[in-house]
């Protein structure tokens, strides 16, 4: 899906100015997330996570106003949306220092690759698999 | 329990002698007490100026109050408070070992922990007081008989950190010049002057 | 008919809810229940939160709405609410400083020395050949006392013991050339009085005094003639089981066993009376409360101690019932012996005598239960929620409904008696093979022991005593392993808190909590059963005679457990044990096989509903 | 201890001193400790020799020298900074020019904020350094004028309680956000108490005005847990820090970190770096670098990794920078460099700093002066003796001080005077709330006394203590029943609490739209997401930029005792 393009002086708060690009990831739109219905349980907790969609949005948003970085990071974080809340927490672990060997990393870049479609975050898991072979902070063994 | 603070009409000087490399104790009932690079060297006093004779004293008469013998060793390529306390513990009959730096940080460690944990914890060099030794020695005893004391209570002071910081640095770092990488850890005797003068 | 109803049980602490359908033909499908703490006190109208809340997951858990709700029916609540007192009944006191009882962890030294007690500062002037007992103030260092003392020694004195402010008696006792008993940390040291002659005796590890605890021993030491030796004798007693001891000669010292004036207790019955001293003990109270009872009331006498501890309890009972102070009635009376430690009077070294003291529960019967307003403000607030056609009914007596709710319990039969041991009071009901039901109420339960571990282990501090009613205990000893009560050892792979090393622990549910006290697990393991035999067993007793038919435990066939104290792990064990003698067959409830010994009341209220309403016999137990 | 029992040891020496010194030495700020700079270790603020030149060199695209280290040499800092945070495109255009002329571009009106980034977007570690050692406080402030993101400044305040009580911390979380807070923070002295605490605080912060974001300072799988469900708002205790041995120490790398940016950012939930000058030093390992070089690389790999913000200004360890010479102005300098290089700015003043209230005072206005994003990165609303983050440079004894010091100099640090009675409004509709929330989760009750101590206690000495067994388990319970935001607005708006619950679904709302993601964010009064995006720094000189002006004006010239100009005899309302 193309994205729209957003013109940051005008379109930010996208909250305010376009909601009509806001979803759940349920698929609602944000207008519908009233107390009327969290009361009556058609609004749950699921409802409140940012998508994919949205979050690349404001990495245009970013990027727009000169903040590549940022931009790059709400890319990575578009792509990490669909993993889920402890694998996440696991491969923040094993990207501790000393934590993992190279072909562990290296698993885990192809499993972001191909389970995921997240190719800017297996980017950044081989770069650091590199970096940690070079500065000697790779686990030993196996 | 109170124990004397009064140093004034008997200076005491520590010095520690080397007696071989440290080995791992049989004894059942002892405690081992761990000694960083610069303690009774270069430095003589905690941060604030508690003198390291009176220090060691007090720590060995809670342990030798509670009937348990002690030993101390020095570890000569590492001032980082966990690894001293945790090896006294490896090395200790007992399982159960104390820490000190030179600025006056102490720790009690048992063996089965994992090193950056730790029984109890004095983190507050500035507000350790000869009491507190004494009782470390106490509790480090009673621990290593499997009794359980109450951990000693430690002061709190927010302000700590304004005054003492920056020097606490200044003594780390100056200690941390001692370290020698791959230097063994001995076991060490100590030799106090006359106590009286 | 074909209704939907839910029967809510109101306790003192959770509301229940067992959620039924009921068919045509009468036929009932229990399909859901829920478990929630009851809002605000029982019986008021603040009740109507929790109940709202109970009946709202049962329906959830159903599928259920709260429009397809036809009838809720409440339990009438057991019309008796309870207070506690205790009162200490003997005290200890120490005159002139006679007596140094107090066990320091380490003392220092071993055997006994007899001399004249001399300041430390003083120590140089003492004459040589002098058996001297040298007396050390706080903050003089240990090699400063040790020198010092061989120094005396060497110029022959002949000092015999110490008495330490300071915890330092084993590194003194290290440094002296000349072996001698010494005791330490006796913080008020200068409270002893100095030229007096005094005795000092340490006992080897392990072991205690043999001497000092001795009532001729002390004749021996100090020439005692028949008559003093019968003044010192609380001294010896006193002493008994201590590692060391210290005692001084006065002209006039003494250590007084006393027995507080405590009062006596009025109890007045339907056709008799009685007036029963406090200090008599627990026994001699309740044999008195068994021959006057039924209680109509109880009085404490006036101006003492046990009047004031009644005028607190029907103080208390009266706030919290909204009555007048003149209509609160003592309908039952629970008093219990036990043991609590109060620091001495005239004590020096901060010594702990184990004083008598008597534990009063007592149940007072209020007027009135206010469940129709409860169940008035639960119709209007359901119907606002979406419950449209719900009617609410106050569905019949707690005790009826429980003991019709544990006949769902698989195995039971008529006659038979249900146990509520609950926190306040015990309750029991009887059905008989005819169907008649009665019911008690009891003073003492839950509670109680709490209390009585509270006092008995020293602690202040109720939290701590409710954990450890409620846990069996272990001990921490090492990191990986910890030494259950039993004797068993349970492994852990991955260590435990450094908080719990070392220490006695109560194992709760949510993981170990250290308990912060120098009791060994012995100690309090024998505390906390003895507190549970002591109220629950002895209330189990008197209640299963009160119902029994024609007060005899042998025609009862089976006892059913309720309630919270029926889900703990040894209660049940207890009473079980008590009352096989008699033949009954006694456990822990499974209301309609499932729901263990909760919801009782709740299935009960259900049940009744529909063996009053239905066609046909009804069918109380679960349907599959 | 107490402060005042901390003697000075030069007292009792024998020697006669004059009465005068008598009185300077006891003067508190002797009660400060101050060391003498020890360049070879790092224990310098800003001057080291063995700091490094700066350099570049650009090949095929990619940075191959970095301040005199090939890329073969390069530890995984500079790596990461080389590869991720600066420009290689114009980094040898930026770096021909000279730190001087550099600096002046941060203090020239001329020269526009998007100019100055677009030359730091392409500066070393060492070059940005030689910036700030061409600048002099004065020139800091001008700065940070100029160059902080955000057009309006803001405040951030401490929730806590020694106690860890709940209802304690939902007062004081209602009364910052009356008195203008934009973020509130708590932390625990009973880890396990901390689903309750955060509880409290989300529900007090949206009481009255509403809008202040919370979070909840622990460890990280547990920060973020409560951050997804919604119990928390936005997270900053992500440690970053300037030399390779210390970052492993600290079990992370900068991949990681960049890893655990990108989860936050998942979730929806705002958040930011920590770092500071002096935490290298006071660890051991500055390798003799000073302690400004040192932070400047944390900056730049919080702008790497891509995180909207940093929390700079020395935080925790500020009595090693505090202790030798221009170390505060250091601490400026390092919140100055955090905004040069486009980042949000939490600057500090979060930490007990000196026993001298002068001291206290200068210490806090080079931030407060120009205006930060958060002048305050934790202001602590209650007494410093219920401060868990160990105490803060300012806290609630402090705030008629500090409104007057906005009145006296017309320089908003985000807070206002607010009527007792409004106060007392607040808190006893955010402990009612409290309440009631406990009550519809089954969570240990609170009662009306409890309430009624609360809404007028100072601190935690004051209040009725909570059955701490039963918290604890009902803490457990949240986790375990897998409560979330929206069963707190759930609750709120089933007892009663409806105009809160609304509050509340706003902020989580934002989740769902991202608007908080963007650098600098905010939810203003009306709810609304203000960011250096909708609300970018203007300054351009004298009579531009933010100046508080209208009705923020009018209220910040409210304090508690003004006499009335019509009528003397009384004092204005």
């Amino acid at each position: 899906m193309t994205q729209p393009t957003l013109d940051p002086a005008v379109d930010y708060p996208l909250s305010v100015h376009r909601r009509d690009l806001l979803f759940t990831p349920t698929g609602k739109s944000i207008d519908d997330i009233t107390i009327e219905a969290v009361v009556s349980g058609d609004i749950q907790a699921t409802d409140l996570r940012i998508t994919p969609d949205t979050l690349r949005l404001q990495a245009q948003v970013s990027e727009k106003a000169g903040r590549k970085q940022l931009g790059a990071n709400l890319r990575r974080a578009a792509e990490m949306t669909a993993i889920s809340d402890s694998r996440v927490l696991e491969i923040y672990n094993a990207l501790r220092p000393n934590a993992s060997t190279k072909a562990e990393l290296e698993a885990i870049a192809e499993e972001l690759r191909t389970q995921y479609d997240a190719n800017l975050l297996a980017e950044l898991v081989l770069e650091a698999a590199d970096v940690y072979e070079r500065r000697d902070i790779l686990a030993t063994g196996e | 329990m109170t124990v004397s603070t009064n140093t004034q009409d008997g200076q005491r000087a520590i010095s520690f002698k080397e007696v071989g490399r440290a080995e791992r104790g049989k004894r059942s009932d002892e405690v081992v007490l761990a000694i960083s690079p610069a303690f009774a060297t270069l430095f003589s006093k905690t941060i604030v100026d508690l003198p390291h004779a009176e220090v060691i004293r007090q720590v060995l008469a809670g342990i030798e109050e509670q009937e348990v013998t002690a030993r101390i060793i020095r570890l000569q390529h590492s001032a980082d408070l966990a690894l001293m306390a945790h090896t006294a513990a490896k090395l200790s009959g007992s399982g159960i070992g104390i820490g000190i730096l030179a600025r006056g940080t102490a720790m009690i460690h048992q063996r089965d922990l994992p090193r950056l944990s730790s029984l109890e914890l004095f983190p507050q060099s500035p507000l350790l007081t000869l009491e507190t030794y004494r009782s470390i020695g106490s509790n480090a005893a009673q621990y290593a008989k499997g009794e359980s004391p109450e951990p000693v209570p430690t002061l709190n002071d927010q302000m700590a950190r304004p005054r003492w910081q920056a020097k606490a640095a200044l003594l780390h770092l100056k200690e941390t010049e001692l370290v020698r990488k791959g230097a063994p850890t001995v076991e060490v005797v100590p030799e106090f002057s006359a106590a009286s003068v | 008919m074909f209704r939907t109803i839910v029967g809510v049980d109101i306790g003192n602490s959770t509301t229940e809810a067992s959620l039924a359908t009921i068919g045509p033909d009468g036929s009932v499908d229990y399909v859901g229940a829920a478990l929630t703490r009851t809002t605000g006190i029982k019986g008021t109208v603040k009740n109507v939160d929790g109940v709202a809340k109970a009946v709202t997951w049962a329906l959830e858990a159903a599928g259920m709405q709260l429009a397809d709700l036809d009838l809720i029916l409440l339990n009438e609540a057991t019309p008796v609410i309870s207070g506690l007192a205790m009162e200490t009944i003997t005290e200890t006191i120490i005159t002139e400083s006679t007596m140094i009882g107090h066990d320091p962890r380490t003392p220092g030294g071993k055997g006994l020395g007899v001399g004249t007690i001399v300041d430390f500062e003083t120590l140089a002037d003492a004459e040589p050949g002098e058996p001297v007992i040298v007396l050390v103030a706080k903050g003089v260092d240990f090699d400063l006392t040790a020198r010092t003392i061989n120094a005396a020694v060497d110029r022959g004195v002949d000092v015999t013991g110490a008495i330490l402010c300071n915890d330092d008696a084993v590194l003194v006792a290290n440094r002296l050339n000349t072996k001698i008993p010494i005791i330490d940390e006796v913080s008020r040291v200068d409270l002893v009085p100095k030229g007096m002659v005094a005795a000092v005796e340490v006992a080897g590890p392990g072991q205690s005094i043999r001497t000092l605890s001795n009532a001729y021993g002390l004749a021996t030491i100090f020439g005692l003639d028949s008559e003093q030796t019968k003044v010192v004798s609380p001294v010896a007693r006193a002493l008994t089981g201590n590692r060391s001891a210290v005692v001084v000669r006065t002209p006039s010292g003494d250590v007084e066993d006393r027995t507080i004036p405590a009062g006596s207790l009025d109890l007045v019955g339907v056709q008799k009376k009685a007036t029963v001293d406090v200090s008599r003990g627990a026994a001699e109270i309740m044999a008195e409360v068994q021959r006057v009872s039924p209680l109509v009331d109880v009085m404490g006498e006036a101006g003492t101690n046990t009047g004031g501890m009644i005028a607190n309890v029907r103080q208390s009972m009266a706030d919290l019932s909204n009555h007048a102070l003149a209509d609160v009635r003592i309908g039952d009376l629970l008093a219990i012996d036990t043991a609590v430690p109060q620091e001495v009077r005239g004590g020096v070294a901060g010594e702990v005598a184990l004083e008598n003291a008597v534990a009063l529960a007592a149940m007072v019967r209020t007027k009135e239960s206010g469940m129709k307003a409860v169940a008035e403000a639960v119709t209007s607030h359901l119907r606002g929620l979406g419950a449209t056609k719900v009617d609410v009914a106050v569905g019949g007596v707690e005790a009826e409904m429980a003991v019709l709710g544990a006949l769902t319990t698989p195995g039971t039969d008529k006659p038979l008696v249900v146990l509520d041991l609950g926190g306040g009071s015990t309750d029991a009901a009887v059905i008989e093979t005819n169907d008649d039901i009665d019911a008690t109420h009891l003073a003492g339960a839950g509670d109680l022991v709490t209390k009585l571990i509270d006092a008995e282990l020293g602690l202040d501090n109720l939290e701590l005593a409710e954990e450890i009613k409620r846990c069996p205990l272990g001990k921490a000893e090492s990191f990986f392993h910890v030494r259950l009560e039993n004797g068993t050892v349970q492994f852990f792979e991955t260590p435990l808190p450094p908080t719990a090393f070392a220490r006695v622990v109560a194992l709760g549910e949510n993981g170990m909590n250290p308990i912060p006290t120098r009791h060994s697990l012995d100690r309090i393991r024998t505390v906390r059963r003895t507190a549970k035999e002591r109220v629950f067993v002895v209330n189990a007793l008197r209640a299963l005679r009160s119902v029994a038919p024609g007060g005899d435990l042998r025609r009862i066939g089976f006892v059913v457990l309720l309630g919270g104290c029926a889900l703990d792990f040894e209660i049940p064990e207890l009473i079980a044990d008590a009352v096989a003698p008699f033949g009954i067959v006694c456990g822990t409830g499974n209301v309609r096989g499932t729901e263990g010994p909760r919801n009782a009341v709740a299935s009960g209220l259900v049940a009744s509903y529909v063996a009053s309403h239905a066609p046909a016999e009804p069918q109380v137990g679960a349907r599959a | 201890m107490t402060a005042e029992a901390i003697q000075n040891p030069k007292a009792g020496d024998g020697v006669r001193h004059s009465l005068r010194t008598q009185v300077l030495e006891n003067r508190p700020v002797n009660l400060d400790g101050f060391v003498e700079e020890w360049p070879e270790v790092g224990m310098v603020a800003m001057d080291s020799p063995f700091d490094p030149q700066p350099s570049v060199r650009v090949e095929n695209g990619v940075i191959v020298e970095m301040d005199g280290v090939e890329r073969a040499d390069f530890d995984f800092i500079d790596q990461f900074i080389a590869d991720k945070a600066i420009s290689a495109e114009v980094a040898e255009q930026a770096m021909a020019l000279s730190a001087q002329d550099i600096a002046r571009m941060l203090v020239d009106p001329a020269v526009t904020r998007q100019e100055v980034i677009a030359v730091t977007n392409g500066l070393t570690p060492a070059k940005l350094l030689a910036v700030a050692k061409n600048l002099n406080i004065v020139e800091i402030m001008m700065g940070m004028q100029k160059m902080r993101a955000r057009r309006t400044p803001a405040n951030q305040g401490h929730c806590t309680s020694a106690r860890d009580n709940p209802l304690q911390v939902a007062c004081d979380a209602a009364e910052a956000s009356i008195r203008g807070f934009s973020e509130v923070e708590t932390t625990l002295g009973v880890v396990r108490y901390a689903p309750l605490v955060a509880m409290a605080q989300q529900i007090g912060s949206q009481v009255g005005t509403g809008g202040p974001l919370t979070q909840c300072a622990l460890e990280e799988a547990t920060e973020l847990d409560l951050g997804m469900r919604g119990i928390t708002g936005y997270a900053e205790t992500i440690s970053v820090y300037g030399t390779e041995p210390v970052f492993v120490d600290g079990d992370d790398t900068p991949w990681s970190k960049a890893f655990l940016a990108g989860a936050y950012a998942s979730r929806g939930i705002k958040m930011r770096f920590t770092s500071g000058t002096g935490s290298e030093v006071q660890m051991g390992n500055a390798q003799g670098k000073s302690m400004l070089y040192l932070e400047i690389r944390c900056i730049l790999i919080a702008k790497g990794a891509g995180v909207q913000g940093l929390q700079n200004g020395s935080i925790s360890c500020i009595g090693v920078p505090g202790a030798v010479p221009a170390g505060i102005r250091a601490v400026a300098a390092e919140n100055l460099i955090a905004s040069s290089v486009d980042l949000e700015c939490a600057s500090g003043n979060d930490q007990s700093f000196s026993h001298s209230p002068m001291r206290r005072t200068a210490r806090l206005m080079p931030q407060m002066m120009p205006g930060t994003d958060f002048v305050c990165s934790g202001y602590s609303t209650m007494p410093n003796y219920d401060d868990m983050f160990a105490g803060s440079n300012l806290d609630s004894d402090d705030y008629d001080d500090f409104n007057t010091i906005q009145r006296d100099l017309q320089i908003d640090g985000g807070l206002r005077h607010v009527k007792e009675s409004e106060i007392l409004a607040v808190r006893t509709r955010a402990a009612q709330a409290l309440q009631a929330v406990f009550r519809y989760l089954d969570l240990p009750p609170i009662t009306d006394a409890e309430i009624d101590t609360a809404v007028y206690a100072d601190g935690s000495k004051e209040l009725i203590p909570r059955d701490v067994l039963e918290d604890l388990k009902g803490a457990q319970q949240v986790m375990d029943r897998n409560v979330t935001g929206l069963d707190l607005v759930k609750a709120l708006e089933a007892t009663g609490f409806s105009d809160v619950a609304e509050n509340l679904l706003a902020v989580l709302r934002q989740r769902v739209s991202g608007d908080l993601l963007q650098t600098s964010a905010i939810l203003t009064k009306d709810l609304q997401p203000l960011s250096a995006v909708n609300d970018a720094n203007d300054y351009a000189g004298p009579g531009t930029g933010y100046r508080p002006s209208g009705a923020r004006w009018e209220e910040m010239k409210k304090l508690r005792h003004v006499t009335s100009a019509s009528n003397p005899e009384v004092e204005v309302e």
